[in-house]
């Protein structure tokens, strides 16, 4: 039998959402068959989608429901791939750390088949090559991820309905924006409407494309909108975070992507004014990623959460995605996309671990752990390896995709966004810093004493994604070797890699031999183990509590604390609380409780206990209605 | 705190030999003994009066970072225990917790009458009045308090005996080490 | 140990960042002192215990080892609350040449201090040029007593003996050459900026808190208090020269720091007026003592004190007849603002603080210990 | 105000002795159960200035006596204020609500002569560390006889033949 | 790569470290004469670290203790190598400005985790200023180096280098630049007012707290690494690198390295006529001053050259 003809697209997603089925009632009855079915459906349509690389496929479906025959697209290629990878892999591999991870967890048989769906919209809304079931699926991939923030319990319900609330209101922003093109173009496949873009007055492309972008903004918690990420991240139950950061973060880099390059295209984009050879509209989302990427970093580092620390450093994060995104040349769209994967890959990771201590611990609070790293040695080493390539240290290959973005940030002479991303990136030594010290270095807890690794499905996720990390930073060239045709496939000219040896990139501005870079430091250090192991006489280990105390005796303290974790940046953050003070949630609020008085009327109608948000969206809501109506 | 193996101490310092600190000794010993003799790095410490005569001692009159020798804060970077004064119990336990985390070698001078046998202070009933009975002491500074003159003759004697391999105060320590923790201990009632 | 939210540091007794033989246990939350306990007693000797086993005669010796940056000090003032239980009354050159050691102390101690708070916040060529210059007053020590640091020289009734001749002016062309200095540290130190903005502003004490806290000395006087022993309580030749108490306002570091640098100033002057009285006056009286090893003391207790260069140094001293003190006990001035004063100004500092504070109250734990 | 004119005040205070003993310095002895009001009477006459808390041991009345020294900067006067306790249960009230700086004094004489003061929370070990004998300060406590007894009689490590 | 260059490699990474500890030594002589003092001789750092290596006992709290010392000399070793030198341009163009200024960070980060795993809060402290201490100068240092780029039209530090020599020194175009740049200089090589990291006074010498023996030799040889380094690319990126003569001779090549070694030292020796006469700010007074001062001085730097190089 041909198999190769099941190697499409659609049949990806049936199999996700059949598979989320048969695991729902399959589970109720045993757990193993819960465990290996999901494992199973999963594995299979990561293998599916990593056999799609190099096709172009695109298959329609007319829904006989549908009034004017609206029919489906769904299709792949190089950009849908390089997407479509990441999320699959990290959805297999999130779906096999949680077995032990959510093993008694409230509702656990949900989260498998909400994994499972959401994996396949996921997956959906980067196959599908048409607005209406892009919209569709990206709803399915909303309201999936929704049910399984509220998975936590009650807790998470406030952040879920922040999160919830906020996306909908993208959502209605992103349905006004197609529903404009679809009425404008009267076609909904990608195709179609990019060959008619050229010639449409440029006022339409701005309203449309912005009211889109608001949608893609919120799903990527950029600037505005960043608020309902730290604690829908932190509430998440820990089994679905490293996905929720790791894939879900992504797409709305990915709708941009799909929006700016592929449907409106470079030439008319820049057709919509430019500055320096920058479309305007692309400048606008850099410097909301570069100004995300700066605040989010002075969040983090306030955070004592370890989740709250690590969903601030995903918003960061992602703020350089958009940077690189914006900039749109060809280093830069490299650069963002290859920043998608490295987030992909270390998010992941640290989420991952963060998970593992969570429930090894017992606690959220970095300050109440400490001096795990002898404990448990392949935790911290797969987390600080994640934790170099976050804070961009050239022997990872996080360094790559940052330089690649600072290149091209510095070529164009953004004199804002450069040193803005710079000081971002400095900040993110701080906050990893804070991570690594308060969790794994230090003074052990007495009740710490006997912990240890975590269970191999925990712990082979992790080391998978760390090699892939380590990997990649010898052989920058293989991903990149990817990424260059998806910037073909969207009209951008594609980053030139040197195909047989995949090390050096770089161009005549500057250049980044990554083999060079790795053999140097591997050299250096053999060089310093060398002269640390024959040097001198061999040292002894001594105990933590034998450490210098000024001559006082340990002890003599009985209730000594000697485990700096709390308020770790106290006198950065002083510096900067009268600043910070001005969070945007109390904005929002604001404008909540104006609404609120405005509304008084309704509120009688109403019987009481209604949320501030929810009057937001309604407002939001009407004036789109009535932006749209002005626009026709 | 001390291993089995490392009581045993070479044969130039007058006890038992150890092959491979013996070769040691032999090869780079003569090298590594006068890399330390003119880079003593001195404890932070001033236990007793005997500190205000190191404060001239540091200054521009008789500058003993000639000699390489300048204050270390922590005892783990430091070779030089300096006991300047008399030593009160309190300050003793402080003194061998320090002592026992500086690496070896490590040396201990003593200034001023004090802690060889009590000076103006031997009916007091806090102060110890031989130091020598719980801490090895490689060099006494006689007089109350030594002038700086005489600090340094004795750093340069130490320096000298560093040389000769004479300078054993912490292979003493470590061969009677039982001895030493026992005396300890009786003073102490309560170790630690 | 369970993990708290606060860190505990220690201060001492092995650190630099201490004025001495003493340890401080900060509790710090962030980098704020949240709290700290003084543990005191690392220099603790029993000199009053052994005091009782001492002839009145042989006090001197064994007291000037009570603090040692500033030892005429406490061998005046216990020589002064000797005299006023015996009823001895000095010769006027003794008593000038008193003042003359004790301010000479006082300069010594100063630059000690200056080095000290200086090094505290990472200027450490104050230290060297301050010690290296205080050599020079203790080579003038030297020449009147004999000895650099522990003088046994003021004896109950009087110093030990005259001025060796010329020393009068050695003295003037010493203190025209700290004078000189003074414009050198003004220049590096007083005036140096990243010193102003670390010292203003930082642990500020109020007048009224140093009311209520027994603060005295330089301390008390850079609040605006204008207290001075020298002329609430005179001793030695104080009552017959002149000078003025001298205040500062705001009561923080600086104004510690430069509360002692504007004193500087007045001893200079102060011993300018001594040297001047002491070459007019004829030379040989200068002490009256009964035969020493006989020397007994009618029962009762008297009180002396003096202004040493961190505040009221005082000895309380009880006679029972006999042939030394039956009790006597050490009032340092570092017993309140080094136990008390200190564990409660430190919370709120910066950790950055601890030590400045410390060295800009001038504590002295052997005062504390004793 | 001349020193014969305090000297009269003081002596109104009922149950005092008092004694000028030489210039500017006031000896007033009061009964134990009245010392804290003889202080505030003082306290109220100028003498704010708590220079210490000074303790004697009276071994031949089988007494402590605490002497409280202070100065008044108005009139430049000092005043021993002194009360006698009982040897057997040395037991006195504390100053602290007076003068709060009592507290390190009242610390000082709890561990050298051993004297509890009642409303003291602070009366842990301060200077001394781990003492098991009588208090030091005390008459009957030999100092001599302890240093043979506990430094002298440990030997010499090194003493090998 | 050649032979040649395989030598030059271990040659000069022999070569910096004992450069960096005469250095050293000449400083502790400079201090102690600034001080009124004879001062230690100036081959004492080798003395030194001798003796350092020479311990018989050390200490060590775990592997991650162990990270830190070998971690600060990678990362040294390995930046030093993409630095020119003047006119040793091993690697440099194989990693620019950018992979530099991150592989510096390597061994700051390397210490910070070796000083984390000691345990001990006055490490921990030190580390939270030393990172503090970093976020302040690199705003400043960043807007710098962007006008140097721009200014140059190259983010490779070889390409500047030798375009100073075709043009004038970057110190004469873009003096402003130089200064703000010699201002973040005196915090990157840590010395007073911007020493809070070790403060012993304060934190007793920070991150180094638990370090003693081989440990503490192997980071003396650190810094002095980072001694020649950060100095060097003070003068790479305004005193053109330190070539005068022309380096297709032996003997201009080896004059230009002299003057390489000279123009390094003379930062060190501005660096330290400061450290010598100035006390530390506290963390939070270095990071208000460098965020305000210099960065504005480096904005106005910046402004200059988009209009000079728009013209």
């Amino acid at each position: 039998m041909d198999y190769t003809a099941f190697i499409r697209p659609e049949y990806v997603l049936m199999l996700l959402f059949a598979g989320a089925l048969i695991t729902y009632f399959a589970g109720k009855y045993s757990s193993m068959a819960r465990y290996s079915l999901s494992l199973l459906f999963s594995g299979l349509a990561l293998l599916m989608v990593a056999l799609l690389y190099g096709k172009n496929t695109l298959s329609v479906w007319t829904p006989s429901i549908t009034p004017n025959g609206i029919s489906m697209y769904v299709g792949t290629n190089p950009l849908t791939w390089f997407f479509a990878i990441i999320l699959a892999s990290l959805s297999f591999l999130t779906i096999m750390y949680s077995i032990p991870i959510m093993k008694g967890k409230r509702m656990e048989n949900w989260f498998y088949t909400l994994t499972l769906l959401l994996m396949g919209s996921m997956l959906g809304v980067v196959f599908s090559s048409d607005l209406l079931s892009f919209f569709i699926f990206w709803e399915m991939m909303t309201l999936s991820s929704y049910l399984l923030v509220t998975l936590a319990g009650k807790r998470s319900d406030k952040a879920a309905l922040n999160y919830m609330i906020l996306s909908t209101m993208g959502a209605y922003s992103m349905l006004t924006g197609i529903t404009m093109l679809y009425v404008h173009f009267g076609t909904t496949e990608f195709s179609l409407l990019s060959a008619q873009i050229p010639g449409t007055p440029v006022n339409f492309l701005w309203l449309s494309l912005g009211l889109v972008a608001v949608g893609f903004l919120v799903k990527s918690a950029a600037l505005p909108f960043y608020v309902w990420a730290a604690p829908a991240y932190s509430e998440a139950p820990d089994g679905f975070t490293p996905l929720f950061s790791g894939a879900l973060s992504k797409l709305g880099a990915y709708g941009l992507f799909l929006f700016m390059y592929v449907i409106v295209g470079m030439s008319a984009l820049i057709g919509m004014g430019s500055f320096r050879g920058v479309s305007s509209f692309g400048y606008a989302i850099a410097l909301l990623g570069s100004i995300t990427a700066f605040i989010a970093t002075l969040y983090a580092i306030r955070e004592d959460d370890i989740k709250r620390l690590l969903a601030y450093s995903s918003v960061s994060q992602v703020g350089y995605i958009l940077m690189g995104l914006g900039i749109g040349t060809s280093l830069s769209v490299a650069g963002s996309l290859y920043h998608a994967l490295n987030h992909a890959l270390f998010k992941t990771v640290l989420f991952m671990g963060a998970g593992a201590i969570i429930q090894l611990t017992g606690t959220r609070k970095m300050s109440e752990m400490g001096g795990l790293a002898t404990r448990m040695p392949i935790t911290f080493l797969t987390m600080l390896i994640s934790i170099f390539s976050l804070a961009a240290i050239p022997m990872t290959s996080g360094f790559g995709s940052k330089w690649l973005i600072y290149e091209a940030a510095i070529n164009k002479g953004f004199v804002f966004i450069a040193p803005l991303a710079f000081v971002a990136s400095v900040g993110s030594f701080l906050y990893s810093f804070r991570l690594l010290q308060a969790v794994f270095l230090g003074q052990l807890p007495d009740g710490l004493k006997d912990a240890k690794d975590p269970s191999l499905l925990v712990t082979i996720p992790m080391i998978a994604l760390t090699s892939i990390t380590v990997l990649f930073a010898i052989v920058p060239g293989v991903p990149l070797g990817a990424i260059a045709s998806a910037e073909s496939y969207m009209g951008i000219q594609p980053i030139q890699v040197d195909s047989l040896f995949y090390f050096r990139i770089g161009n005549s501005f500057g250049a980044y031999n990554a083999l060079v870079v790795m053999t140097i430091l591997l050299f250096a250090m053999l060089v310093a183990m060398i002269m640390f192991a024959f040097a001198g006489s061999k040292s002894k280990k001594v105990d933590q509590h034998d450490t210098y105390l000024s001559g006082e005796i340990y002890e003599h303290h009985s209730d000594l604390g000697l485990h700096y974790a709390a308020n770790f940046y106290r006198p950065i953050e002083r510096m900067f609380e009268p600043y910070l003070r001005l969070r945007l949630e109390r904005t929002y609020d604001a404008f909540g409780r104006g609404y609120e008085l405005l509304s008084e009327g309704i509120r009688r109608v109403y019987s009481g206990d209604v949320q501030t948000y929810v009057y937001y969206v309604i407002g939001f809501l009407g004036m789109l209605i009535i932006l749209a109506g002005w626009w026709w | 705190m001390v291993d089995e193996k490392e009581k045993i101490v070479s044969e130039d310092m007058g006890v038992q030999v150890d092959k491979k600190e013996d070769i040691e000794m032999r090869s780079f010993g003569t090298i590594k003994r006068w890399a330390t003799k003119r880079s003593l790095w001195m404890v932070h410490y001033c236990t007793g009066c005997g500190g205000i005569e190191l404060a001239p001692l540091m200054t521009s009159r008789y500058d003993m970072e000639r000699f390489g020798m300048h204050p270390m804060v922590t005892p783990r970077q430091s070779d030089l225990l300096l006991i300047t004064g008399y030593v009160n119990i309190k300050t003793l336990k402080r003194i061998i917790r320090t002592y026992e985390q500086m690496p070896d070698p490590k040396y201990v001078v003593a200034f001023g009458s004090c802690p060889i046998n009590g000076g103006p202070y031997w009916d007091s009933h806090v102060t110890i009045n031989h130091l020598d009975k719980y801490l090895p002491v490689d060099i006494y500074i006689a007089g109350c308090m030594p002038r700086p003159q005489s600090i340094v003759k004795a750093f340069d004697d130490l320096m000298d005996m560093i040389q000769e391999g004479k300078a054993d105060g912490y292979l003493r320590y470590k061969k009677y080490y039982d001895k030493y923790k026992a005396n300890q201990e009786k003073i102490f009632r309560k170790w630690w | 140990m369970s993990q708290t939210k606060t860190i505990d540091l220690f201060f001492g007794p092995q650190h630099p960042g201490i004025t001495g033989n003493f340890s401080v246990r900060v509790t710090v939350d962030g980098d704020t002192v949240v709290k700290a306990q003084v543990i005191p007693g690392f220099l603790h000797r029993g000199f009053e215990k052994l005091m009782e086993m001492r002839h009145w005669i042989q006090g001197p010796a064994l007291i000037c080892r009570i603090c040692v940056p500033d030892p005429d000090h406490s061998e005046t003032g216990y020589a002064t609350a000797v005299e006023r239980l015996a009823g001895i009354e000095v010769p006027e050159r003794g008593r000038y040449i008193r003042s003359l050691m004790l301010e000479m102390s006082r300069l010594s101690a100063y630059l000690f201090y200056f080095g000290g708070y200086a090094g505290s916040i990472g200027l450490y060529t104050v230290g060297q040029w301050g010690v290296g210059d205080r050599d020079y007053i203790l080579d003038l020590f030297e020449e009147l007593t004999g000895a650099r640091v522990y003088h046994i020289f003021n004896f109950p009734g009087g110093p030990r003996w005259d001025t060796p001749p010329g020393f009068e002016d050695k003295v003037d062309k010493l203190m025209d050459f700290l004078e000189k200095r003074l414009k050198e540290f003004d220049k590096l130190y007083f005036n140096n900026r990243v010193f102003i903005k670390r010292a203003r502003g930082t642990a500020p004490m109020t007048k009224a808190y140093a009311q209520k806290m027994e603060v005295t000395g330089p301390n008390a006087r850079a609040t605006g208090w204008a207290i001075d022993v020298r002329k609430d309580d005179p001793y030695a030749a104080y009552p017959d020269l002149d000078f003025d108490i001298i205040t500062q306002k705001e009561g923080d570091n600086y104004a510690r720091v430069i509360q002692r640098r504007m004193e500087f100033e007045q001893s200079i002057d102060l011993i300018r007026q001594i040297t001047r009285k002491l070459r007019k006056m004829p030379r040989g009286n200068v002490r009256v003592t009964p035969n020493p090893l006989h020397w007994k003391i009618p029962p009762g207790e008297a009180y002396g004190a003096v202004e040493s260069s961190k505040g009221e140094l005082g000895y309380y001293v009880v006679s029972d007849g006999g042939i030394g003190p039956y009790r006597m006990q050490a009032r340092g001035p570092s017993i309140s603002h080094g136990v008390q004063v200190y564990e409660e100004m430190v919370v709120g500092q910066r950790v950055a603080d601890v030590a400045a504070l410390m060295f800009s109250l001038d504590v002295c734990p052997p005062d504390i210990d004793r | 105000m001349s020193e014969q004119d305090f000297v009269e005040r003081m002596a109104k205070f009922p149950g005092s002795e008092v004694k000028l003993l030489r210039k500017g310095q006031i000896a007033m002895k009061v009964p134990a159960d009245k010392g804290h009001e003889a202080a505030e009477y003082l306290k109220k006459m100028g003498f704010t200035h708590l220079v210490a808390i000074e303790y004697v041991d009276w071994i031949k009345d089988n007494e402590f006596e605490l002497v409280y020294n202070l100065f008044s900067y108005s009139s430049k006067m000092r005043v021993f204020l002194k009360v006698r306790i009982s040897r057997d249960n040395p037991e006195y009230i504390t100053f602290m609500d007076l003068w709060p700086v009592a507290m390190t004094h009242e610390r000082e004489a709890h561990e050298m002569m051993g004297i509890k003061f009642k409303g003291n929370p602070n009366l842990t070990p301060f200077i001394l560390e781990d003492w098991k004998e009588i208090p030091p300060m005390r008459k009957d406590f030999d100092s001599r006889k302890f240093v043979k007894e506990k430094y002298d009689s440990i030997p010499f490590v090194e003493d090998e033949p | 790569m050649s032979i040649t260059d395989i030598v030059a490699i271990i040659g000069m990474a022999v070569f910096v470290p004992l450069l960096g500890l005469l250095f050293m030594g000449i400083a502790r002589k400079i201090t102690a004469r600034i001080q009124n003092r004879i001062g230690p001789p100036f081959y004492q750092q080798y003395i030194d670290v001798m003796k350092l290596f020479s311990k018989r006992s050390n200490i060590s709290h775990s592997w991650v203790f162990d990270i830190g010392p070998i971690f600060a000399v990678v990362g040294m070793l390995t930046t030093m190598l993409f630095i020119p030198m003047g006119g040793f341009q091993l690697l440099s163009f194989d990693g620019d400005l950018i992979v530099i200024m991150y592989l510096m960070v390597i061994s700051g980060l390397g210490i910070a985790l070796g000083a984390g795993a000691s345990g001990n809060p006055n490490s921990g402290i030190g580390v939270m200023r030393a990172l503090v201490l970093m976020m302040s100068y690199e705003l400043p240092f960043v807007l710098i180096l962007l006008s140097v780029m721009l200014y140059y039209n190259t983010t490779s530090l070889a390409e500047i280098v030798s375009k100073q020599a075709d043009m004038a020194w970057a110190v004469l175009a873009l003096p402003l630049s130089a200064i703000v740049a010699d201002i973040c200089l005196q915090g990157q090589f840590g010395e007073k007012p911007f020493d809070q990291p070790i403060a012993p006074a304060e934190v007793a010498t920070g991150p180094m707290v638990e370090y003693g023996g081989k440990y503490l030799g192997m980071l003396m040889l650190w810094h002095a690494i980072a001694i020649i380094v950060e100095g060097s690319l003070f003068v790479n990126l305004f005193l053109g690198g330190g070539i005068v003569f022309d380096p297709s001779t032996y003997v201009g090549m080896a004059l230009n390295f002299l003057v390489w070694i000279g123009l390094v030292f003379l930062m060190f020796f501005i660096a330290l006529l400061i450290n010598a006469v100035m006390p530390r700010y506290r963390i939070d007074q270095a990071f208000a001053f460098y965020w305000k001062w210099p960065t504005i001085l480096a904005i106005i730097a910046l402004i200059y050259v988009m209009v000079v190089s728009s013209w």
